[in-house]
């Protein structure tokens, strides 16, 4: 079936309500399905109970998505946008994150962070942040960070069976992609990474929204000859080393794309990785599309100087192919 | 209860219609598509600004919030910087990096909106702090919703400006709703003002359609402030007659309740007022009037005329001081 | 205000007695460098956590603090379990990975104690939310001290639990200080369960130096609770006898105040009261004392003779389930 | 004169408190110098209006210090340790990094954020973390981590005389490492990265601790006849990426150690800077040392094992040599 990327979102958070009773969902205005309608009429179906509007308090809402983890519940937190988990980010980095660890095994942790985020429509600095990379550093994390609606719905439904804490970042813009969605409730395995269009001259390792960028470029650059092999990790961790490194094996020229920023970014990290795994495969050195060191600005023309697209894509490629 | 004179309450009146007429130019300007992002104006709610910034002296400081419009053009911030802000103009007051949410006007003490709520509440102590070691006079006033107050930061600044008895004014504008989570469904107790008695300062609820409440409420706590005797926590009660933001179909509440608003409009209230007082007739009422619309038709013509930024200006800014690009 | 039982009241100070006689033995440990680490103990404080367990019952749940060694010995945490773990013995609760500050006994309802103070605040109303939905009749008590009551998560907490009627006590151990830092320099108002009253809920000041005084209090919130009525905060006044930290030199506080918590020790208390009543006689607070040193010694010899871990375990414990390595 | 590191600190302290009437130190337990003894004595030159005692309210100090700073003060934050910077992110990532920037630069933040971080005496998960990774990923802060008393002095007056917010990393375990520092008040710029040793064979490219880990390791290789050129970046934002590539085209084999664990860590991204400024000059792999991808735990030989040190540092210099 056709469906956008919330919808399939929705989907998947509906399968998962009707599948166990412990699932509820937390958030801010999540009863009319704000800000991006992914919750949007889970409270006809699964009543106050299950979808809890929190007052706007942050490390409570996360904070106690974790206590109810722990003693039987299993919490899927809206975090409205991914940016204010900086308003709990205790709850994520140290409690989260931490207590099985610590509690040698004790406690299970199956909590579920949904995290709206991404650069878009003049959202400006305080909500148009890639924060994920600060999570990838943060062991005791799983983190997904789907790229089409199918991939969506699997992984949304795998965090939340999953027994350890998972954030998904769900891209802003990518809500009303639409795409191919199975019949069948298939979950998708965090640590599966998905070549999403096969190629045979360079491999472009991107996320999310870039996803789909990579493959326009892709698109263009096959007018010209040129084979781009575009692969999702889909999760960043677990991270699918094998599937990355059997691309560059194929192509030995790599271009690792995100919106994120250059600096100390989760891209930066893939592309260490690739290195790690495939040194001597590589023909060029990597090279790499994401923002510029600063803040998600306002205005039309600097958001889109600084967010990456397609033609930043190409430009990497041929970079890669000199 | 004192009473503001004649002269001020004029001011006050021009000042609302100046907030009102503002907002409602650039929720139109919004819609036809002239101004990019998400929009919150504070259409209705215009006499907590007004009767805040009434009490304040241009170099009193004000922390604002994403619904922060009102407040700085009642702070007597330039009308073109921020209408070519909101339009991501080049010469905005912010060269377009900010936008609605994000706006600072630091030449009228205007500190910055914000967009995560509740921030101003931790950074007012500080600003205070600072009031305190140069002995300077100021007061600073930070700005917060009803949602906003369930936040912890909340918590923190009152304590820390009540325990170092710093020049703050905490100013809660509960227009009932925080997007569309009703005032009732997140506040425990009920009451904002009533926390600040947690504090041992002074908690006030007063109506937040009555500029000239606000004003009085505001002047004590701003006296109290300057004298050195510490923070106050006003709670102003007052309605949104608008979405939350603009386009909002605002499914969560009855039309009932922006009627009740609108019978409660504090610009025609305060134009009754000072009508029957004899301080304002009609003619006197439509040159104010002109005069406010000339300046916005001033600010948005500016604003439609100017340059956008280019891309690579998105680099600048940054930093005061960088040895180079890395 | 209900009385205890007397059997009640023997088994407390039995409690108090093994809260202290554990501590005191941790802290000569430490001393020798038999266990590692920050150790921070609550000597002089017992009547707090064994006020506050002997009013829950095994399955309610505890949420601890940096200083939790009591809270968990009073919960009924298994002696061997906690040395062992303070040991960083393989075999202690926690493997070896939490120590002092981030233990766990999760057989007795104890989550753990918490290395970021104030933390727990947060964590109740989940707690809550989970029992209220399970229908499972618990209640969750979560500690935290008069100095992490000034962040964020307290308002949060507080405020959360509240709304939505959660069975939730928070008790606040104020003893005075956090670190070197008087109460008095940290809490506008001066009393952190007058704040209670802005979320209009119970707050209740209690003597935490008598263990009859706190169990009364906790008694009524958890019954409260537990009748679904929400929360209550209870602030407990207390004297912590020894440093912060094992090591502490104490420059802050004067031997003045360590006297008097040592005048108002509520061991001796407790058997003051139960001699005076006839219920406790010398012969019968000897066998109690035997009986818990015995307990103490068995989990230190049996955490002196445990393997400490293998360094690779390091690498277990993260997640429940993960694919593999990378 | 021989100082040790938290003595330097404190002597950078004095010496730009009396320079600058503006500038004040807030934190927890400050005035009698807790935790680590660098804001002892303080008090005594300076008074209560200077050294402030704050409750503990991580997010009213931090957002405190934002909003002095940018109205004429000059604040140096006590983190006391860094993992609690967690709750007070929102007052760094959205509030202090951002405001300049979002603002047109409208407004300066002369802030400084002292943070003392690192694995060392059972801490345990909740006071060992190295969480400098998500600073370098956030655009709008400086980010400087010494490693001997002369550096951390220089650096630590840097950052207080910067117009700009710097968070400055100081590792627990150097507290009482001795050093030589000039009598004379000198400067240590941001964006000036210092050769601690001289080599001709790799190049160990090391933060804080991880430097004298990797001097050691130098030592014990020399005897083998193995010459490393040990690099301190002594800060990651700005960075020094010429005197790094500089070094590489000498040696042409690269380590990188840190004490961060090894997923998305400030070491991935100093891997990634060398590969994209140095790819060609590189006759093997980069190999790093860093922490395993757990929290830090508590007892002392889990604590040692999951500890990057000399040894660590030899067997990545043996694998490049491979
Ligand atoms: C920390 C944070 N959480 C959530 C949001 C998203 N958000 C923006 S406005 C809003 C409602 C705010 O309500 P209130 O504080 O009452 O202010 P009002 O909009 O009514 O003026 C929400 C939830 C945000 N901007 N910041
Ligand atoms: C969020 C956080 N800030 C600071 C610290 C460091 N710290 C540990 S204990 C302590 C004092 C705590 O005082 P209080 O809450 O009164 O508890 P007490 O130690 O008196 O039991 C401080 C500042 C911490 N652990 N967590
Ligand atoms: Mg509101
Ligand atoms: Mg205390």
């Amino acid at each position: 079936m056709k469906l956008d990327f919330g919808d399939a979102l929705n989907l998947a958070l509906r399968e998962e309500m009707r599948r166990d009773p412990r699932v509820y969902c937390i958030g801010e205005d999540i009863v009319l399905g704000l800000p991006f309608g992914v919750t949007k009429g889970l409270i006809d179906e699964f009543g106050p109970d299950r979808v809890l509007n929190a007052p706007i308090s942050e490390a409570a809402i996360v904070g106690s998505a974790f206590g109810a983890a722990v003693t039987g519940l299993v919490p899927v937190v809206d975090m409205h946008f991914a940016d204010f988990v900086t308003c709990a980010m205790d709850e994520v980095a140290n409690q989260i994150a931490k207590s099985r660890y610590m509690f040698g095994g004790q406690l299970d942790c199956p909590l579920t962070l949904r995290m709206p985020y991404g650069i878009g429509k003049s959202g400006g600095g305080h909500h148009s942040n890639s924060v994920e990379a600060w999570f990838v550093n943060l062991p005791g994390l799983k983190v997904a960070i789907p790229s089409t609606p199918a991939d969506a719905r699997g992984l949304l439904k795998t965090a939340i069976r999953d027994p350890d804490p998972v954030l998904v970042f769900e891209h802003r813009a990518l809500y009303r992609v639409v795409g191919d969605v199975p019949e069948a409730e298939v979950l998708v395995p965090l640590g599966a990474a998905d070549v999403k269009r096969p190629g045979r001259d360079v491999t472009v390792i991107a996320t999310a929204r870039m996803v789909h960028e990579s493959l326009e470029a892709a698109r263009r650059l096959a007018e010209e000859g040129v084979e781009v092999e575009v692969v999702d990790p889909r999760s960043l961790v677990p991270l699918d080393r094998e599937t990355l490194a059997a691309s560059v094996r194929r192509t030995h020229r790599v271009v690792v794309a995100e919106e994120g920023v250059m600096r100390g970014s989760a891209g930066a990290w893939l592309a260490w990785v690739v290195m790690e795994d495939s040194f001597d495969e590589l023909d060029a050195p990597i090279a790499r599309v994401a923002a510029p060191n600063v803040p998600i600005p306002f205005s039309p023309p600097l958001e889109s100087f600084v967010m990456p697209a397609a033609d930043d894509v190409i430009a990497a490629v041929r970079h890669v192919l000199k | 209860m004192s009473a503001p004179g004649p002269e001020l309450m004029v001011e006050m009146y021009a000042a609302m219609l100046r907030v009102r007429l503002f907002e409602e130019r650039a929720r139109e300007l919004f819609q036809r598509g002239r101004i990019p992002g998400f929009l919150h104006t504070s259409v209705g709610q215009e006499a907590v600004a007004v009767g805040v910034a009434a009490a304040l002296r241009t170099d009193d400081y004000v922390l604002s919030t994403h619904r922060g419009h009102g407040h700085l053009v009642a702070k007597g911030g330039s009308l073109r910087g921020l209408m070519a802000e909101l339009y991501g103009k080049a010469n905005g007051i912010c060269h377009g990096k900010g936008g609605t949410m994000h706006i600072a006007d630091v030449s009228v003490g205007y500190l910055g909106a914000n967009g995560v709520l509740a921030s101003g509440c931790v950074v007012a102590p500080g600003v205070g702090l600072s009031i305190k070691q140069r002995r300077s006079g100021q007061v600073v006033v930070t700005f917060f919703g009803d949602g906003a107050a369930n936040r912890g930061p909340f918590h923190e600044g009152v304590n820390l400006s009540a325990l170092w008895t710093l020049p703050v004014v905490f100013v809660c504008e509960n227009n009932r709703w925080a997007s569309s989570t009703a005032h009732t469904r997140s506040t425990a107790g009920g009451s904002i003002a009533a926390r600040a008695a947690g504090y041992g300062i002074p908690g006030e609820s007063v109506d937040g359609n009555d500029v000239v409440a606000v004003w009085d409420a505001v002047m004590r706590a701003v006296e109290r402030a300057r004298r050195g005797d510490g923070p106050s926590l006003i709670e102003a009660h007052t309605i949104r007659w608008v979405g939350h933001f603009e386009g909002d179909p605002q499914a969560y509440r009855g039309k009932d309740e922006v009627d009740e608003g609108r019978r409660r409009d504090p610009i025609a209230r305060l134009e009754r007022v000072l009508t029957e007082h004899g301080r304002l007739d009609a003619a006197h009422a439509a040159r104010i009037r002109e005069s406010v619309v000339a300046e916005i038709e001033d600010a948005v013509a500016h604003a439609e005329a100017s340059p956008l930024p280019r891309g690579e200006d998105a680099l600048n800014d940054l930093f005061a001081y960088y040895p180079w690009a890395d």
